[in-house]
């Protein structure tokens, strides 16, 4: 069945009463929300509270035991990680999770894969198609490392780059997959404030300028509540606030499990 | 009715000397899973130091003319010096790398210990006789090996012993630390040499009494190293880091070649047990890719 | 000075080692004592040169490429090993250099046409069996005997221990006994299930045809299953010391085939410990006398024989690989010879030529008393009537996939 | 603080090299004097990592070496010992990027940092329950296997870790990373209440100036591999630069991150 | 290594992504290339050509095969001597197909046969490929290790494999290409370095095509791969595939070039060791390595085993062995310590110390 268009503001993917444990841990606990097209969606909670399972439930990688997403309309039953990202689904890692045998161009490379056809053949002749397209898509990729500035870390192994570059180039490799929803976890973290407000920028101009859907988990409130246009909080397994940042951040609940008394 | 007793008591005669050789196999797997554990190292040289140990024990037999039990001191004193080496001038200097990296070394043993063992004691076949009981004892028509018997008491003793060991001792979790992550072990204080010391040192004694076992009953000789390939599939039924999975493992590829040799193999021209083994392990793994006893493998994103 | 070029490919390293060893002591020590005796042949120094290649096929390759070229060119190649004669066989063709693989190698290499090159002398693995099976045979009173009887062949699941068992096939036909056949994988150090079935077969005889470490583990199993070591009979490369001594007592009794007599007595050995153990030299004494010792030796004289044919026939004494060739399909190891050579009553005798590369040889039964093997046979022949055909056709065979016409004699 | 007579922990310009190709410190020197908290601050790769592994002497495992200079523990040069040794000595590291033995429980992996503890059972029991009077969280998941627990929960085993070994000094690496915002003001609580109270000395690498400087006495600033800047964190704190770069209250206060993304700052100072 | 870009400007991206984007490298090779094709058959002996070139190059071949295996796509492997094996015994039916059915001008053209001999290695190692969903790390090598030792007594088993030979062993046809026959050791070495060069350039292409990523991709952390899209399976099934074709023909070339008669044994587990070596020694993940590799593993032990003698040194052979044995090893051990990712890292290594000399930083 083909997935209807979708129009900015409407919804993208919708979440509905899903739960998810491990054995006695209950990671998730019927949470429902949803993302709308276009918007920047924060997902905020303490330690444990089930934002990176929620993100491993949505592109695939965790199978809640109970409940649905609809994703562009579509409900969609278990699926494999690979058929979350051929649908437009790209994300970031917590632990940085790059290709330490490679360098920071190929890492941006393998986000194009899915847009990549030449075959085993053609691959090994490689003169005239497989070529072409490869330069096709280093061009794109190329613009990306401009977009980020890591030119100058372009063929370096990545396993020696400092943790922040290393954030940066998997955001990279997130952006080359030409996202429809774009999942970053923890973005920021290990990062000092220039590099952060660098991070700001790429990921708002991302939103804008491609219209790409973002949601995001961040502990770092002030990135939360100056660039999310809605904020869903969870604690335990479940949610407590969801709303646009300045309910959120007046919002009991969430000050008593989370933000504590500085802010 | 007559010949269907004969029949059973055939096949409980084969389940148990595949049993009894299963417990010969883990003799040699023991010694791999002591080192995994204390490393994340497959040790591709642990065949190489059985025969070593053994040439040795033999050696310092026919050259000093003492006791046995002389030459087996002796032979320990050899190989904690052996773990010493291999942690100074190998291990030592690997920290930290894939553990790809360190079973290439452990080849890098392997080579010195067969060109080094041969220099010293020769590659001439030499018997060992310690007055360990041969020949077969015979339970109503059952024969059973009596140095097989012998082998699998020890087996048996050694593994519980160890299982105590690493189990009762901080050594244990400290193992297991530093199998999982090297910089992080030295950054809580656990010295990588110690460790790696004491685990060789025992790796070393285990191969010397399966040197022993097999030496009595092969002679000793360079084909003691190939054992290995025998305790393989044990090793990865069992699971690289458990020590009571070397000896489960062992009993089930142990009865499990020779029922198929027996039942399976006049079917097919026979001689399958090599490689029926290494399929029943991969059947096993398919179910439990970290092997019976092996440690689950962390997924996780 | 005319020198004649040996080089020998040994494994004195490896796991057959144990049988590689005085194999190539046998040799060493036999031309050692050529030059220090007469100087040589007929005042041609020998240059005997050893390459170790560890039982390691490519290695061996390597070897003979290495030193086929020395001094002048190599004269003939012994490698004692099944793998590394095959991979010999088109090389030493191209080379023109004649391969010794006597005792062992391809059974149909003894067809002089197809394999011009080749000399396994003496009788092949098929030839062996057949003889073996007659000896079973005499025991038992006859031929027609047979009928009702078991023989199990116990062999090493490779290529050189599937050799035999056509032959035993067809022979199991002819005389109706039943055959059972028991590979045991390779290197055979675990045999149990084999000798579990063995044991429940309860066969008459076992023939085996073994190598290696698997020898005195199959020994012990045939002890450990009681079964009466006199009825177990194995092959020539499973029938010397290195296979019974670490098998202990449980090697008394048991028998093996072989075509050269093992001991000390004999002249030519003699002649060895005199001039080279007796001046300090020598490679190996504790391995002087041994089965496999003698063995080497027995074939150096067949090499010896061989390049005194060659001299006498092109009047040169450094002869050629070429030369040597038809020195080898002209011995003739008669009475006279043997005594010249000081092998009287060491091995049968053998009169090769072009077409036939074996020669018409025969070979005895041996057995193990616990310290020393004894002949316990008159020398066997082989039934040439089963193996020739078999030859010749296997052999048509080679030259039709390698797209060769066979060698003309005349 | 002024020029300190015998600091705890002293670093002589050190370089450091990886690889034997890449330098990346270029003449490194800082002290920790006995019972204070010292902060690093700096970009990303400008090697406060490779610094305090330089330290514990971990560089090695990673196939770098301190080619230059010296480091000091107590007076004595700490260049050569092996890292075990040191946390005998009372140096331990929390490592950057929560490295927790994955296959141990969350408790094996805390007692695992008592392995040089001397003085039975007991001892060591008094000190879990002090980390998880501490980590009340990483009490309820104690029994899980560490590689799977939450990010910020690894986190917090890295450093209960480290609090196990009882030392006189702890390196810690990003100790604020992942960790929510009402955990990472614990986390300095508990640093602070240490060093008060056990007069533990600290030498802290971290991102978060903010906080880092609130709680520190001392502070180095690194870029690219060289101390560009030092001086007491109040000091620091109220240093324009330091405001505007690290703090982010440039003239006119905390500016949003919204706004940044029209304009771009790029000042570094001369290194 | 920022500097590595220093001096180093492309004008495109086409040059940036060159194999040898450096100029230096590009003469290098193609002096070594001249060297290899002209110089060596012209001036080298036959011993050199014949019994350490040509299996020294096939041996590489096998080396590139498991490297894509192993080096690229992470799945340890004991199996390549099994592959290997296939791909001989395989060209050896197919070369004596049609000359069951009479004729032996009807036989399939020699390249042809070879190269279907790597196809049918591949589907083979696709076969036993399909457990790697499931099993990883050095528990993957029981997959392999099965392989190895079944296809191994398969081929002693079944007469058919070889014709019904009884000495289990086979011979290869004469080496005729378009009417021409490759007979003497510089004719068959040219022979084989056309293949291997030809099959290594497409390897190279292969690894630095999205394929060759998705293999690295998955070796280097496999969850995160399959998150950004490559499919698992299929990955790592295109990388047994692949590398099980290089090893037949590799295995092919060994039977019908190298050896000409061959026994199963040929392709023993030792065989799936000592190129497993290769591969770790040379380099993980680098085509480059795998020569190297395969040069230090085959070449050394030749050359220390020359050495006595040639210094006039006589010890008994078998001293000789036991020494190259323990200088060996010792070898490996020093290499792997002073550069873990092995010697084709070492390499490169050296040419940046080369470049920017002399300052070093
Ligand atoms: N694969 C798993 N197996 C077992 N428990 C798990 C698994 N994944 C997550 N958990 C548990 O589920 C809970 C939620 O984990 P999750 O990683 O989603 O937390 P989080 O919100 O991302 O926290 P943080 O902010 O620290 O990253 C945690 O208690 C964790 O221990
Ligand atoms: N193992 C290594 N091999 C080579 N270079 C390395 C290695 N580790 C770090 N580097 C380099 O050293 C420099 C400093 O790294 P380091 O991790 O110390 O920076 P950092 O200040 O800790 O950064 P971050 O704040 O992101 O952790 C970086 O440029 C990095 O590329
Ligand atoms: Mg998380
Ligand atoms: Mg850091």
């Amino acid at each position: 069945m083909g997935v209807h268009e979708i129009k900015p503001g409407d919804v993208l993917l919708a979440v509905e009463d899903i739960s998810l444990s491990f054995g006695a841990v209950r990671a998730i606990s019927d949470v429902s929300f949803d993302i709308r097209k276009g918007e920047v969606r924060a997902i905020i909670g303490p330690n444990g509270a089930g934002k990176t399972s929620m993100l491993n439930c949505i592109n695939g990688f965790y199978h809640p035991q109970q409940g649905t997403i609809t994703y562009k309309g579509q409900k969609r039953s278990a699926m494999k990680p690979y058929e979350a990202a051929a649908q437009g689904i790209a994300r970031t890692f917590q632990n940085v999770a790059l290709f330490k045998g490679m360098s920071t161009l190929d890492n941006i490379m393998t986000g194009r894969n899915l847009k990549m056809k030449s075959n085993l053949l053609t691959s090994m002749i490689w003169w005239g198609k497989a070529e072409k397209e490869e330069l096709e898509h280093r061009r794109f990729v190329e613009d990306i490392i401009d977009f980020l500035e890591i030119e100058a870390i372009r063929k370096t192994p990545v396993g020696r780059l400092p943790y922040g570059l290393q954030k940066r180039v998997e955001l990279g490799r997130a952006l080359a997959a030409e996202p429809e929803l774009l999942l970053l976890d923890e973005p920021m973290a290990g990062m000092n404030l220039e590099e952060k407000e660098d991070m700001c920028r790429f990921i708002l101009d991302v939103n804008d300028e491609f219209g790409t859907t973002i949601c995001l988990i961040e502990h770092d409130m002030g990135v939360v509540m100056d660039i999310s246009d809605r904020v869903m909080v969870l604690d335990y397994g479940g949610k407590i606030g969801d709303g646009v940042p300045e309910e959120v951040r007046t919002n009991q609940n969430v000050i008593d499990a989370y933000l504590g008394g500085g802010h | 009715m007559e010949d269907f007793v004969i029949e059973f008591m055939f096949f409980l005669e084969v389940l148990f000397s595949g049993l009894l050789t299963g417990t010969l196999y883990s003799l040699v797997a023991l010694g791999f899973v002591l080192i995994f554990k204390a490393s994340g190292v497959f040790n591709f040289a642990q065949g190489a130091m059985m025969l070593f140990a053994a040439l040795s024990l033999v050696g310092f037999q026919e050259m000093l003319g003492v006791h046995w039990t002389v030459a087996f001191l002796l032979t320990v004193v050899v190989m904690i010096l052996l773990a010493w080496c291999v942690e100074k001038f190998v291990l030592g200097k690997l920290v930290n790398q894939e553990p790809i990296i360190l079973f290439m070394a452990t080849i890098g043993i392997t080579f010195f210990l067969d060109g080094f063992g041969q220099t010293l004691w020769g590659s001439d076949i030499k018997p060992l006789d310690i007055g360990l009981p041969t020949g077969s004892l015979d339970f109503g028509g059952i024969f059973v090996d009596q140095l097989e018997l012998v082998a699998g008491a020890t087996a048996g003793g050694l593994v519980l012993g160890l299982a105590i060991f690493f189990n009762k001792t901080k050594i244990g979790r400290a193992l297991r630390a530093v199998a999982d992550d090297h910089q992080a072990a030295m950054s809580v204080g656990i010295s990588l040499r110690n460790i790696w010391i004491i685990v060789w040192s025992v790796a070393g004694l285990v191969g010397l009494v399966a040197g022993i076992m097999w030496g009595s009953k092969l002679g000793v000789q360079f084909s003691l190293s190939l054992l290995a390939l025998k305790a393989l599939p044990v090793l990865m039924l069992g699971g690289f880091t458990s020590i009571p999975g070397a000896i489960i493992g062992g009993l089930i590829i142990g009865a499990g070649e020779k029922l198929a040799e027996i039942y399976l193999g006049p079917f097919v021209g026979g001689a399958i047990e090599n490689w029926f083994a290494y399929m029943l392990a991969m059947v096993f793994l398919l179910f439990r890719p970290q092997g019976l006893f092996g440690e689950k493998i962390i997924e996780r994103v | 000075e005319d020198t004649l070029y040996l080089p020998k490919l040994v494994y004195r390293t490896g796991p057959f080692a144990p049988g590689g060893i005085p194999t190539a002591n046998g040799a060493s020590d036999y031309w050692a004592m050529i030059n220090e005796r007469d100087g040589g042949v007929n005042g041609a120094r020998v240059i005997y040169e050893e390459c170790e290649f560890g039982y390691n096929t490519d290695r061996g390759v390597e070897c003979y490429e290495r030193t086929k070229t020395n001094h002048g060119g190599a004269l003939i190649y012994q490698p004692y090993s099944t793998g590394v004669t095959y991979a010999l066989t088109d090389r030493t063709r191209t080379d023109k250099i004649p391969l010794l693989t006597m005792g062992y190698g391809r059974s149909d290499a003894g067809v002089g046409t197809a394999f011009p090159w080749v000399f396994p002398l003496m009788t092949n693995y098929w030839g062996q069996a057949t003889g073996i099976f007659k000896y079973i045979s005499e025991q038992e009173g006859g031929i027609d005997a047979m009928k009702d009887k078991t023989i199990a062949l116990v062999y090493l699941d490779i290529a050189y221990g599937k050799e035999s068992i056509p032959i035993f096939r067809t022979m199991s036909e002819k005389f109706g006994f039943t055959l059972k056949e028991y590979p045991v994988t390779f290197p055979g150090l675990e045999q149990k299930a084999t000798w579990l079935q063995v044991r429940r077969a309860r066969p008459d005889y076992i023939v085996m045809w073994g190598w290696g470490a698997m020898n005195q583990t199959a020994i012990k199993e045939a002890a450990g299953i009681r079964f009466p070591a006199e009825k177990f009979i194995g092959n020539w490369w499973a029938g010397a010391e290195q296979d019974t001594v670490p098998a202990g007592d449980a090697a008394i009794g048991y028998k093996s085939a072989t075509f050269n007599v093992a001991g000390k007595e004999f002249p030519v050995i003699q002649e060895i410990v005199k001039h080279v153990y007796g001046k300090g030299n020598g490679a190996g004494e504790e391995n002087v006398g041994q089965v496999l010792y003698n063995r080497s030796v027995v074939t150096q004289t067949f090499i010896h024989a061989g390049i005194l044919a060659a001299q006498e026939k092109f009047g040169v004494k450094a002869i050629t690989s070429e030369q040597l060739r038809w020195g080898m399909e002209n011995i003739k190891i008669d009475d006279a010879t043997a005594a010249k050579m000081g092998i009287t009553g060491m091995v049968p005798n053998i009169a090769p030529t072009c077409e036939d590369h074996i020669g018409g040889g025969s070979f005895f039964i041996q057995q193990w008393d616990g310290k020393k093997w004894n002949l316990v046979s008159e020398p066997i022949e082989p039934m040439n009537d089963l193996v020739v055909p078999a030859m010749q056709e296997t052999a048509d065979k080679y030259l039709k996939e390698k797209g060769l016409e066979p060698a003309t004699c005349g | 603080m002024s020029a300190p007579s015998n600091p705890l922990l002293k670093v002589n310009n050190i370089e450091v090299i990886y690889d034997h190709v890449i330098l990346v410190l270029k003449g490194v020197s800082l002290e920790v004097e006995k019972g204070s908290i010292v902060s690093i601050l700096g970009a990303n790769g400008a090697g406060k990592t490779t610094t305090l592994k330089a330290i514990s002497n971990l560089l090695r495992s990673e196939r770098g070496e301190v080619t230059k200079g010296s480091i000091e523990y107590n007076g004595a040069d700490i260049t050569a010992k092996s890292p075990a040794d040191l946390v005998m000595d009372g140096v331990v590291q929390v490592m950057e990027g929560r490295h927790c033995f994955e296959h141990l429980t969350v408790e094996e992996n805390l007692l695992t940092g008592a392995y040089t503890r001397k003085g039975g059972r007991s001892v060591v029991n008094a000190e879990l329950e002090k980390v998880y009077h501490y980590f009340p969280r990483l009490k309820e998941r104690r029994n899980s296997q560490a590689g799977y627990v939450s990010g910020g929960e690894q986190q917090m085993v890295a450093v209960g870790r480290a609090l196990m070994a009882k030392p006189s000094l702890i390196l810690l690496d990003e100790p604020s990373m992942g960790l929510a915002p009402q955990l990472v003001e614990e986390i300095f609580e508990i640093v602070r209440r240490l060093n008060v109270e056990t007069g533990v000395s600290f030498l802290v690498a971290e991102q978060n100036a903010t906080i880092a400087l609130k709680y520190a006495h001392y502070g180095y600033i690194l870029e690219n591999g060289r101390v560009v800047m030092d001086g007491d964190a109040t000091d620091l704190a109220n240093n324009e630069d330091v405001k505007e770069f690290y703090l982010g209250l440039g003239g006119d206060g905390r500016k949003s991150f919204r706004d940044v993304k029209h304009y771009r700052r790029r000042k570094r100072w001369l290194a | 290594m920022f500097y590595r870009e220093a001096g180093q400007f492309k004008s495109s991206y086409k040059e940036d992504q060159a194999v040898f984007p450096i100029l230096q490298d590009r003469i290098g090779i193609a002096i070594l290339l001249l060297v290899a094709f002209i110089g060596i058959p012209l001036f080298a002996g036959d011993y050199f050509v014949g019994a350490i070139m040509t299996p020294f190059l096939i041996l590489a071949l096998a080396a590139v095969g498991l490297n894509i295996l192993t080096g690229y796509a992470g799945q340890i492997s004991l199996g390549t001597g099994a592959f290997m094996a296939v791909g001989a015994f395989s060209a050896y039916k197919l070369a004596t197909f049609s000359i069951a059915l009479g004729g032996a001008e009807a036989t399939l053209p020699l390249i042809l046969t070879i190269l279907l001999a790597g196809v049918v290695a591949a589907l083979v190692g696709v076969m036993f490929g399909i457990p790697s969903l499931r099993i990883k790390g050095f528990y993957l090598a029981v997959a392999t290790l099965a392989a190895q030792f079944f296809i191994e007594w398969l081929l002693v088993k079944v007469g058919w494999f070889t014709n019904y030979s009884p000495s289990g062993v086979i011979t290869a046809p004469p080496l005729v290409v378009l009417g021409y026959e490759f007979h003497t050791p510089a004719e068959k070495y040219l022979f084989t370095l056309t293949f291997v060069v030809v099959m290594a350039m497409a390897a190279k292409n292969l690894v630095r095509s999205h394929i060759g990523r998705g293999w690295m991709a998955i070796r280097d952390m496999d969850i995160a791969a399959e998150i950004i899209g490559f499919r698992p399976l299929q990955t790592k099934l295109t990388a047994f595939a692949v590398s099980s074709f290089f090893c037949g023909v590799a295995g092919a070339l060994w039977a019908f070039v190298h050896l000409g008669t061959v026994e199963p044994e040929a392709f023993g587990i030792n065989r799936s060791f000592s190129i497993l070596f290769m591969v770790i020694i040379g380099g993980m993940g680098s085509i480059l390595g795998a020569f190297i590799g395969a040069a230090f593993i085959t070449l050394l032990p030749i050359f220390l085993n020359n050495v006595p003698p040639m210094i006039g040194w006589n010890i008994g052979v078998d001293m000789v062995a036991h020494l190259e044995f323990m200088i060996f090893g010792v070898l490996i051990i020093f290499f792997l310590i002073v550069e873990p990712h092995g010697l084709a890292r070492l390499w490169t290594i050296g040419k940046e110390k080369l470049r920017t000399w002399p300052f070093p930083y």
